[in-house]
């Protein structure tokens, strides 16, 4: 047991205050309080959830078990053009499978990485419900339809 | 009232319970003990672990689609169970089998074997091979050293009782389950280390762990260096809950007194002196018997600057959870040191001069109950350019282990004696090992010296017992003092809120982080859920009370001898040079970056 | 907007509802825009129809609803022309769009795509 | 506006097509052309028209004739009778299986459309994003029914008597699920929407809110009505931006136009609705592990009893239902007990929404009623399988349920028959699969999902599931022997028997229902270390036929690792021992010279 020192930039400890005050500091909201986090941060550091922590006065290590817990939440900051696959079923058995392969071959990334310039991230995602354009990828909010391994060098060029 | 009831059947034999009764706790009135694993109750202690999450407790109910976990599963009429069929044995092997698949094999090499909940239930169940085991990836986890407690997640079997005692007894919130599936584990925020969390190093979650998870940290390997050194005089101090517990290792009854045993293979183990950290808390009652008076004294006379209640501080996980979570209350607890603290002050200032010795070539350890005590006596105020006063802390647990190692039988021990000057107590300081015990040797001492009378009565019942929050009103001739007391953290933070909200009227408090006091310590033999255990020991420290000639701490002849020969009065400039100390804020602090 | 104090209120606006967004008989277009239809290009296509249809003079409602569940055609839309039974067409694109609006909206003749109607409505 | 012309519609389906559809459209132009009349009458294709087993269907407008079973040889007939005479075509008309008059319009033919749209009725109708359209489609007319003239009791007769279980998957009697939090006293209740939808290829839920929310809030507040509470609460996933932004929006306008608050309708009833976000995880989609979501916690399940029912959100009654459900309730109200009733079979009443998908011509979302085959889901209004490839197995319900095969296409689809089938209704995926999909790797699919999903609370989810999907693995890779089977099917069901929640006593359903289906091709990875369907890629090597390589070097060229030799216009090779099996080569080959043995 040690005292640690949390260092984050005042506009960003007053806006997580903020967000934490909009949910009346209720510890059950905490869930609401992470995504809303998550949409400013775009992901969430440790010091974001000892500010949490803080102001929810819910103990850390449970705040942390939340965002472990949920895939939703991340603690690595997201690409800029994040690249998600989609693997239910229906893209899954349209050869989604095959896509993701090219895109981890063709970036060089693991599911859940980010590129070292950070302009791509890598994630496997669960039905986005456009099952009618299995297999289904999406880049930012774009989604691309019925994309084949051969369309993955076109995608990630549009975005180089 | 009339308790409801309800008759089922298990095992055909009928039965009938209170209703609310789980299936598991109807069983064991037939004498049908169902295995559980996860499942933890420390009865007399309201405490219970029941997430339903291992399942090896399974047993089939009649009409239900799948089997129902025992432990969480209520009686109800005419419920007809059944605990050993073949698809209840099937279910439970191949559940264990599971378990096991992702447990480390190590069980040669791990401080808990022999002593393994898991180890003893794949015994039971007659597990001998692990199908599959060949193709079966682990879960493993980074591996965590902190002063007091080491961590080994690849062995964690997710019963959460760690993370049940750290959070819903002790309320400090250092453990939580992380991560899901397969990766699931309890672990501090981030996976961090132990001593980056708000871990008060109490010890509850090792005292708990059914597996080689959570174990102490191993200091005999440092004892053993020290008595092998030539150059090196060694002494040990026992605290007063080691005693009552230690034969539980030996295969004594829980609540058999080993004092002098224990004492015996302590010497034979090669110490050349042994202490009894029973005499520092003769002192500490001294130090802190005083202070109250004193603080009590000014409140009375309007003296705005003394604070009450007073907070006992002879607790380590304690003081670590308030300079934690009430830093802002940290002028309220007594400064005086723990026990340990003052015996290692002590021991390597006056002792030392005495037998004409250079401190660094005195080593003290300490043989506790607790596995705070190794942090606190890692803490840097309790060092002299960096010679600690205290050297090494080992557990009850590792003092057997010890003893053992030497094969050396505690049975066959004869009885020896405590040296002096540093081994004579009284009553009062052997009572400081059960919940309330430290409170009432304040009382006896600050009475008498407060009233300058003698007490007719030295047990005060009033002050005993395993609820987790107490009080009671002492008539101090005339002038009621109200003490509260808390054992187990969680209880300690209710009175702390109210003390914060200055609505406490109590005049001092004692606190112990572990529930039951010190025999309850988290470097104790392991209880497995059975309080009746805690509950022993506490009887044996009571009945050792009784039995000494003297009761009272201002009444043990060396410590008036120490005072006079060495600190002047209680509370003198030297006393609170070697005897006191202070706390510091430990509060996560934001720190803004500019 | 008035709250609605009585279900006799409600009825009164759901007779005004149906006049003010229902009583004049002219083109109506529902581009399906769920999350399926809006992933494979309706939002383009609602555009292109608003704009077109103003610009070629024709009087029409453009409304964007969720999707008919017709993923393997989308995006659809569906037209329905005063006094007939309203037709959905699949796969549309801005081409198909302007086919529709030039052969079926403003002549009333059936271009490729056609989606029949393969369920019943229970009001 | 001109007036109607005459015109030919000729469905253009996938399944027509492969029944000559095209030499039908084809032909009717010849006719047409022949009598000079291809400038005035239109010939079009058409989607599919869901009637497959009869096809090709060509139909005739005005007048909505619909000619079943066409050969181009009738092309003639239609344009010199029908066309150029008006009179119908008697024998190509569709008779109904009982053989009684022939069913001349599509009007009549109504009552064979397999879909009936109660939970998405308004679906693609009304404009989301106002009120005022969903009142003008019957919105809240049913709340105002319940507050005016029914008590809490009646409205769950009601829905009792209708006969409605749960649509997210457990099929549990709403009404009894209502009586249950009704009966329970408290201060404070809660009506919870379960909208976690996380079956991966099922989105009926998002499809319903994204086009009809105030279906979902009008239903709530009915809930609320007849157990007494005043709170609603929709537990909703984060990755459904759209559905949160329509939802959100019906739920302002509620408010505004008073359907949700103080006093509804006057009636002194008051009912508010928040929204709780999900943030990914599967086994929220179980109560209790929803509940523990929305309290901020992880969502772990617990041990039922308690049911959410006495002790639910912040420990008070709460009646959890799916977005589905809800869905269907104001019909129910509306048009009565009886006619929900009358739809469906014995045991399951009223309709299903499915969401069709894989190796399926219509990929999408379908109500249909309980009772119909899948034989009708699959061949009519799914359009038959892509390609014309063999149908093999539909998987329902799931990672939860299992695999239906040939010899279920015939089964009524309902709650209990799919459970008997060893699958489940789940919340309505329906994923097709055909002659290339490999039945363990599709068991291996799901399981991996499991894995990812447990919560990791009990232990036969969390190490059970990965066991069984490395087990699955090992013979997927040709390591697995006839002993893993019998290992396979032990786990599962032991996982089934002892599992904490819904996820783990259903995630081995896949498994079992793979092994029990399709043991030979299991025993064939075992035994014979071979893939039937070709799909695993250690069991099978590619293989260039000679014969048919012209020596084009497409092949070699394409491949990554060097892996095909072979002179220009020569027979290539390809190395067994450098194939990294990626099928590129097959993939470009113009010659079917490569083929996977």
């Amino acid at each position: 047991m040690s005292s640690i020192k949390i260092e984050l930039r005042q506009e960003d400890v007053n806006k997580i205050r903020e967000i934490c005050t909009s949910f009346k500091n209720d510890p059950q909201e905490l869930i609401n309080v992470l995504h809303k986090c998550q949409e400013h941060f775009g992901y969430l550091p440790a010091e974001v959830q000892e500010v949490i922590s803080n102001e929810l006065v819910v103990p850390v290590a449970k705040v942390y078990g939340v965002v472990t817990f949920y895939s939703f939440f991340t603690m690595t900051p997201k690409g800029k053009h994040p690249i998600s696959i989609c693997m239910g079923t229906a893209c899954y058995v349209r050869g989604a499978e095959k896509v993701l392969e090219e895109f981890k071959k063709e970036l060089g990334l693991q599911v859940g990485q980010t590129s070292a310039d950070g302009k791509f991230s890598l994630s496997s995602l669960r039905c986005v419900g456009a099952c009618g354009l299995a297999p289904v990828v999406m880049v930012g909010d774009k989604t691309y339809g019925r994309v084949a391994p051969d369309d993955v060098r076109n995608i990630i060029k549009e975005y180089e | 009232m009339e308790m409801e009831t309800i008759k089922l059947t298990i095992d055909n034999k009928t039965v009938e319970v209170p209703k609310g009764t789980t299936i598991n706790k109807a069983a064991k009135e037939l004498g049908i003990d169902i295995p559980v694993l996860c499942y933890m109750e420390l009865k007399d202690l309201c405490i219970e672990n029941k997430p339903a999450g291992c399942r090896i407790c399974v047993v089939e109910v009649q009409g239900r689609r799948n089997l129902a976990p025992s432990c969480a599963t209520k009686c109800e009429e005419g419920m007809v169970v059944k605990t050993h069929t073949t698809r209840v044995l099937n279910a439970r092997r191949t559940v264990m089998e599971f378990i096991l698949s992702d447990h480390p094999k190590e069980c040669l090499i791990c401080a808990k074997s022999g002593n393994c909940e898991l180890q003893s239930m794949a015994h039971q169940l007659g597990i001998k091979e692990i199908p599959g085991q060949e193709i079966a990836a682990m879960s493993t986890y980074k591996k965590d050293t902190s002063p007091s407690i080491i961590r080994d997640q690849d062995k964690c079997i997710l019963c959460r009782r760690c993370e049940m005692m750290c959070n819903e007894v002790q309320t400090v919130g250092a453990l939580s389950a992380v991560n899901r599936g397969f990766m699931a584990t309890v672990a501090p925020a981030f996976e961090q280390n132990l001593e980056h969390s708000t871990c008060t190093y109490c010890g509850q979650c090792v005292a708990v762990c059914p597996t080689g998870a959570l174990t102490e940290v191993d200091n005999t390997p440092d004892v053993l260096r020290a008595l092998a050194d030539p150059s090196k005089t060694v002494i040990v101090q026992t605290a007063p809950a080691v005693r009552a517990a230690l034969g539980e290792m030996f295969g004594m009854e829980p609540g058999t007194l080993v004092t002098g045993k224990m004492v015996t293979a302590l010497r034979a183990l090669g110490f050349d002196y042994v202490f009894d950290t029973d005499f520092a808390a003769d002192l500490t009652i001294m130090e802190e018997g005083t202070e109250l008076l004193d603080r009590l004294t000014r409140h009375l006379n309007g003296d705005k600057t003394a604070r009450l209640p007073i907070l006992t501080s002879c607790c380590p996980g304690w003081v670590n959870f308030f300079e934690e979570y009430f830093p802002d209350l940290k002028d309220v607890p007594s400064t005086a040191k723990s026990p340990q603290q003052m015996f290692g002050a002590i021991a390597k200032t006056y002792f030392a001069d005495k037998i004409k010795i250079d401190r660094k070539d005195l080593v003290v350890v300490s043989i506790m109950p607790c596995l705070a005590k190794k942090y606190e006596c890692q803490r840097d105020e309790f060092s002299v350019d960096g010679n600690r006063d205290v050297d090494f802390s080992i557990s009850t647990r590792e003092l057997a282990s010890f003893i053992k190692q030497a094969n050396l039988d505690l049975n066959n021990l004869e009885e020896g004696e405590f040296d002096a000057p540093l081994g004579e107590s009284t009553g009062a300081g052997v009572i400081f090992g059960a919940t309330g015990g430290v409170i009432e040797a304040a009382v006896r001492t600050a009475y008498e010296l407060h009233t300058a009378k003698k007490l007719d009565r030295l047990d005060f019942t009033e002050l005993r017992g395993l609820e987790g929050v107490r009080s009671a009103t002492i008539d101090f001739n005339g002038l009621p003092i109200n003490i509260g007391i808390a054992h187990g953290l969680g209880n300690a933070r209710k009175l702390l809120n109210d003390v914060r909200a200055g609505k406490s009227l109590f005049h001092a408090i004692e606190v112990m982080a572990c529930p039951g006091g010190c025999i309850g310590g988290g470097g104790q033999p392991l209880h497995h859920g059975n309080s009746e255990i805690i509950k022993a020991r506490a009887a044996a420290i009571y009945r050792e009370d009784k039995q000494k000639p003297l009761r009272k701490s201002h009444e043990n002849p060396f410590i008036i001898k120490l005072y006079e020969e060495f600190l002047g009065k209680p509370n003198s400039e030297k006393a609170h040079h070697l005897l006191h100390t202070h706390y510091f804020d430990k509060k996560k602090k934001i720190i803004v970056k500019q | 907007m008035k709250k609605i104090k009585s279900p006799e209120e409600l009825k009164k606006l759901k007779t005004e509802a149906l006049e003010r967004l229902y009583g004049k008989e002219k083109i109506r277009v529902r581009v399906h825009m769920g999350t399926s239809g809006l992933a494979s290009g309706a939002k383009e296509i609602y555009d292109f129809l608003r704009l077109e249809l103003e610009k070629r003079s024709i009087e029409a409602d453009v409304i964007g609803t969720g999707d008919m569940g017709y993923s393997f055609a989308e995006p659809t839309i569906e037209v329905k022309r005063p006094g007939e039974t309203p037709v959905v067409f699949g796969n549309v694109d801005k081409i198909k769009a302007d086919e529709i609006i030039e052969k079926y909206i403003k002549n009333g003749e059936y271009v490729d795509g056609i989606l029949p109607v393969n369920y019943q409505s229970i009001y | 506006m001109p007036r109607e012309k005459m015109q030919i519609i000729v469905c253009g389906g996938t399944s027509c097509n492969g029944n000559n559809g095209e030499a039908v459209i084809d032909n009717i132009r010849l006719e047409l052309e022949a009598n000079a009349l291809e400038n005035d009458i239109r010939v079009v294709r058409s989607g599919c028209f869901g009637l497959c087993t009869m096809g090709p269907i060509v139909k005739i407008m005005p007048g909505d004739t619909i000619y079943t079973k066409v050969t181009p040889d009738d092309a003639h007939e239609i344009v010199s009778e029908h066309i150029m005479k008006g009179r119908k075509v008697e024998r190509l008309l569709y008779k109904d299986p009982e053989g009684k008059k022939p069913l001349t319009t599509e009007k009549e033919l109504t009552s064979h459309k397999k879909q009936i749209r109660i939970a998405l009725r308004n679906c693609g109708i009304i404009n989301p994003e106002n009120i005022e359209d969903a009142i003008a489609h019957k919105g809240y007319e049913a709340l105002a029914t319940v507050l005016t003239e029914l008590k809490p009791q009646d409205v769950i007769r009601i829905i009792k008597d209708s006969g409605l279980r749960g649509r997210g998957g457990g099929g549990f009697p709403t009404g009894l699920k209502w009586e249950i939090a009704y009966k329970n006293k408290s201060d404070e209740k809660y009506v919870v929407c379960n909208a976690d939808e996380g079956d991966p290829g099922a989105f009926m839920d998002r499809s319903v809110l994204e086009g009809d929310p105030h279906a979902v809030l009008e239903a709530m507040i009915i809930c609320g009505y007849a157990i007494e509470a005043h709170n609603g609460l929709i537990y909703i996933r984060a990755e459904y931006p759209l559905a949160v932004a329509r939802l959100k929006s019906a739920i302002q306008q509620a408010r505004d136009y008073g359907l949700l608050g103080k006093d509804i309708l006057g009636t002194g009833f008051d009912f508010d609705i928040d929204i709780r976000y999900g943030a990914g995880a599967f086994v929220c989609g179980e109560e209790t592990a929803l509940i523990h979501s929305m309290e901020g916690l992880r969502g772990e399940p617990t041990v039922k009893p308690p049911f959410p029912a006495e002790s639910g959100f912040r420990g008070k009654p709460t009646n959890v239902n799916n977005v589905e459900t809800f869905a269907c309730i104001s019909p129910i109200i509306l048009k009565g007990a009886a006619w929900f009733a009358g739809i469906g079979t014995e045991k399951s009443k009223g309709t299903k929404v499915f969401a069709l998908a894989g190796k399926i011509n219509n990929v999408g979302l379908i109500e249909v009623p309980m009772g119909i085959t899948l034989r009708e889901v699959i061949f009519e209004i799914g359009g038959g399988i892509r390609k014309g490839k063999k149908f093999k197995a539909a998987q329902t319900g799931g990672p939860s349920g299992g695999c239906l095969t040939e010899k279920h296409l015939d089964l009524p689809i309902d709650f209990d028959n799919l459970t008997a089938a060893g699958s489940m209704m789940g919340s309505g995926g329906l994923i097709v699969m055909d002659e290339d999909d490999c039945m363990v790797s599709v068991a291996k699919f799901f399981l991996d999902f499991t894995v990812e999903e447990s919560c990791g609370k009990c232990s036969p989810c969390r190490i059970g599931n990965k066991r069984l999907h490395e087990l699955l693995e090992h013979i997927t890779k040709g390591k697995g022997t006839l002993a893993d089977l019998d290992r396979l099917k032990n786990m599962s069901l032991v996982i089934k028997d002892t599992s904490l929640c819904g996820l783990g006593q259903s995630s081995p359903n896949p498994v079992l229902s793979t092994l029990t289906n399709f043991r030979d091709e299991y025993e064939a990875h075992v035994t014979l270390k071979k893939c039937p369907a070709g799909k695993c890629k250690d069991l099978m090597e590619y293989f260039i036929i000679s014969a048919n390589c012209v020596g084009c070097t497409a092949c070699a060229r394409v491949c990554p690792v060097g892996a095909i030799t072979g002179e220009r216009k020569e027979p290539h090779l390809i190395n067994p021992s450098i194939c990294i099996k990626c099928g590129a080569c097959m993939e470009k080959c113009k010659f079917d010279a490569i083929i996977i043995q």
